[in-house]
């Protein structure tokens, strides 16, 4: 599902952020990505969905190659994947709903089945009560949920999280897991950045540890690691 | 795109303007502001070219009938002179009529001349008017050309500084309004641009969840397409409502009688719809110029 | 405040003029074409004020001497006019040079006027000039009740209708500048305030970490001020130069000798310190108004 | 040092975020703030620095009530509390460095003591060589790293932090741990809220568990609680 042959990253402000990353991941697999901070995860992670353009090396998504990808195309691309972000990026004037529902509106999804969908995944998130609420009236761990909801509502064959525990408390956290889980079982291919030790340790699955912009792990079914 | 994703987009673009309260106003505000000026000149400068015109009207082509002309020969000068093209009117002024606003003119110091009703001096007068008063100049020199013409005056002089004072008054109507426009527009432009370097962060947002560049335009469209609109209403209202108020007091103050007003009635449609047009078009220019750099993530 | 912190925000608000690239070009811009606008006009108006002053300035009011005065009566009657506070100038005028002009402004067809030279029906005439032609009316009337005067004219009518002309051109000049220069400042402070609100966030963030508002309004006070002087330096520039070439060519076309301009001299010097001014207090003002709002946190 | 009465908070939207605090944390002390997402332990903690004003109730830090502060004597009170915000709040234009210096800059600190002090907080969290990069420049960890050297930057009396180590590396939040302790050796107070089960339980300290706005258990050497 998901290729990267040799590929470099390195920010205009002249910070090489990805090293040489050779990796592949199938199609229903579920990896972690786990390193210290400012390891590149994230900058992985970004490759992934095009947020940012590799310098070097070529990525594959399903059977596109993203550098062949027309600009124009590139939209096509992203409602195939679902993204939770880092930092959420969720839209300050459109409420929790509206948030949700604009990765349906942009697929062009009835107003009734949108609205469908969109309740469902809130209640998921246990947010359904909130759905009228404007991001910035929401605690941390509230808008973390309105980002997860928004990623997996349109159910994308492809659902990349960066650090989608962050502000959680564990049980949140677990109820988060079981349903990426319960995604990953429909055949939705999950690629997680975690620095959740506890998550990794007990749910175990493929761990891709990132160093330095390299991939300095790859377990079929490893542990968080990192023992102190 | 679907029908139910236009319905969408309008909506979307009139929520918007509530959600951005605050630029919202201010974009509205520097519309109407800039368009009120731009309306306000309009006005003063179609007045003024109107004023220009009448004076221009004033330009007339007095032609001094030969004293040895009878009357038989003065109306066929008169037909010959009619039949000019660039003739609009031709009228005879009598010598005794023309000796009696002479002395008129004078006022007090007018009855020293009466001596001269004795033995009227002057000339049998037809006072000439070319359909376009910047031909004045060429229908004298071929009135000129006639027979029992004795002489043909039209203060070439005056004239020509007249012509060139309401050339210079027109030009510079015409700089004006156009510099006006362009400021206008570039002012409003740069106002909704402001706005939106503001939302920056949202534009990329809605890239990242899949929308693409059609999808995030369309509401912006709306939303330059109402500012505009919205903001050339009070000026279109205030300044229609003024300028009728404005020509009824100048038409009902003996004092400003000199002072001819162009009609409301095509005017202020006329600078409406102009108004409108550059409302809704800048609106829409400015807002689409400037979402166009943030659309490349 | 100790002196270095003032130094610390002189810094940061001129790098928050870097920093915030496109806003601050947008705003800059916005200060540049307004206060072009704003400046254009001035000169047109000052222009227009001069021309209305030699418009006035050719009222006279012409003082008809009675038959009877010999020439020590007149020059009697000269002393006493020019003891008249009001007055300016007197000019002797003799009833054949009078006569003369009067054949003269008939043309040609002045030479059927020849015959009053025999027999000259005129008066002699002392040529009145007021110190501010606004007087005339007055100086006329004073003028009247003097010995040997027979008569006093100076065209009523139509120095009247001149002063309504010159005097709505005046008070619309007025208002225009006035207008206009509210407008700039509206739309100015406007524009700031826009790209104020976008940082609105940084504001509340500077506040949290436990910046007194006085900390915080120093830099938008630094970045108001060069917004405004930059903003300024444009259009004097451009000002200056095209009104010194243009009074420059004015006065080198014939054609146009009947333009009085006024002398770029001392007048562009007060219009570059007027925008100058209009831009820093404008520039400061708009910013302060706009970060008072944020500060509440 | 900090000493809740009867302390209500409703936001303008009509959520009942804190209802009913009774709360005293001494001079030096270090408490966890533990509990749900939307539990209210942002609220608690905003109410301290007064971003946000309590609807009924007192509070007081050191001997002054926070009420009767007059407006412009606020920023006097938020100096001596340093805040490690949920949501990092980092100045968007302005460098790593010029970020934690401003905290400084504010008490009118000479040019070189500024210099000095930050070098050292950026040493500290381990970014002295991302000193002149921007915010967005960072990874999620790193902007983490920096609100945590801008709030520990003046030394204050109090230290704040809603959930400092919810985007690091479980190596690196213990570092900041160590950190936070040897600062509250020093005598400084320390409020934190966390999800991080790991840490409550092993550093144990006093644990304030809030639960819909109330305070559900106060335990002197408590653990994180909520076993699953
Ligand atoms: N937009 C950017 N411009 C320049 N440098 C960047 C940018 N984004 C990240 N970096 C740098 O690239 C490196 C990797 O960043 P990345 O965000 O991928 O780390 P990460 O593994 O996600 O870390 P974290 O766990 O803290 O989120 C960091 O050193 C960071 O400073
Ligand atoms: N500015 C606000 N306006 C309105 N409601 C708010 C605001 N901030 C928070 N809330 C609401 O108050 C409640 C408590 O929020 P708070 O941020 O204190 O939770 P929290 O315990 O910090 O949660 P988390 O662990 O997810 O950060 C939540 O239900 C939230 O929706
Ligand atoms: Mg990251
Ligand atoms: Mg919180």
């Amino acid at each position: 599902m998901i290729t990267m042959k040799e590929v470099w990253k390195t920010y205009p402000n002249g910070v090489m952020a990805i090293n040489g990353i050779d990796i592949h991941i199938d199609k229903s697999e579920f990896v972690y990505v786990v390193g210290p901070s400012g390891a590149g995860k994230s900058t992985f992670i970004k490759l992934m969905y095009r947020e940012e353009k590799p310098t070097r090396g070529t990525i594959k998504i399903g059977d596109e190659e993203l550098s062949k990808i027309k600009e124009r195309h590139i939209p096509l691309l992203r409602r195939k994947i679902g993204v939770v972000f880092q930092d959420f990026k969720l839209l300050p004037s459109l409420s929790v709903y509206e948030n949700v529902a604009f990765a349906l509106e942009v697929i062009e999804e009835s107003k009734a089945n949108i609205r469908k969908r969109v309740m469902q995944v809130l209640d998921i998130v246990r947010l359904k009560n909130k759905a009228r609420f404007l991001p910035h009236e929401l605690s941390g761990g509230e808008q973390q949920r309105v980002a997860i909801a928004r990623a997996i509502v349109n159910n994308p064959s492809v659902l990349i999280a960066d650090e989608p525990t962050g502000n959680l408390d564990p049980e949140t956290s677990w109820e988060i897991m079981k349903i990426l889980e319960e995604i990953n079982d429909r055949g939705t291919t999950i690629v997680m950045a975690t620095h959740n030790k506890e998550i990794v340790n007990t749910m175990r699955k493929r761990v891709i540890a990132i160093e330095g912009g390299r991939v300095a792990r790859d377990d079929a079914k490893g542990g968080y690691g990192y023992e102190r | 795109m679907k029908g139910r994703t236009l319905g969408r987009h309008v909506k979307e673009g009139g929520k918007n303007l509530v959600r951005n309260g605050w630029m919202t106003f201010a974009s509205i505000s520097a519309v109407t502001i800039m368009l009120f000026v731009v309306g306000a000149f309009l006005l003063l400068i179609m007045n003024i070219n109107e004023f220009a015109d009448s004076l221009e009207d004033d330009v007339e082509v007095r032609v001094f009938i030969d004293l040895t002309a009878d009357e038989e020969n003065q109306s066929e000068l008169e037909t010959e002179i009619q039949d000019i093209d660039m003739v609009q009117t031709v009228d005879f002024v009598a010598k005794e009529d023309g000796l009696e606003s002479l002395i008129t003119s004078f006022g007090d110091q007018g009855t020293y001349l009466e001596s001269l009703r004795e033995e009227n001096p002057l000339n049998d007068v037809f006072v000439v008017q070319a359909q376009d008063p910047q031909q004045t100049q060429v229908l004298a020199e071929e009135i000129q050309t006639l027979s029992y013409v004795d002489d043909v005056e039209y203060g070439a002089d005056i004239v020509e500084q007249l012509f060139s004072v309401t050339n210079i008054m027109r030009y510079a109507g015409i700089v004006l309004i156009v510099g006006l426009m362009f400021t206008a527009m570039f002012l409003i432009a740069n106002t909704i641009k402001i706005t939106i370097i503001a939302r920056k962060r949202e534009i990329q947002i809605m890239k990242l969840v899949g929308a693409t560049n059609g999808f995030i335009r369309w509401p912006f469209f709306v939303e330059g397409l109402l500012l505009g609109v919205l903001g050339a209403i009070i000026p279109i209202s205030a300044l229609s409502y003024g300028y009728v108020k404005l020509v009824e007091v100048v038409q009902g103050t003996p004092e400003l009688s000199f002072l001819t007003m162009t009609p409301p009635n095509p005017l202020i449609l006329q600078m409406g719809g102009l108004l409108l047009g550059i409302g809704a078009f800048i609106g829409i220019w400015g807002s689409m110029m400037s979402v166009r750099k943030f659309l490349k993530v």
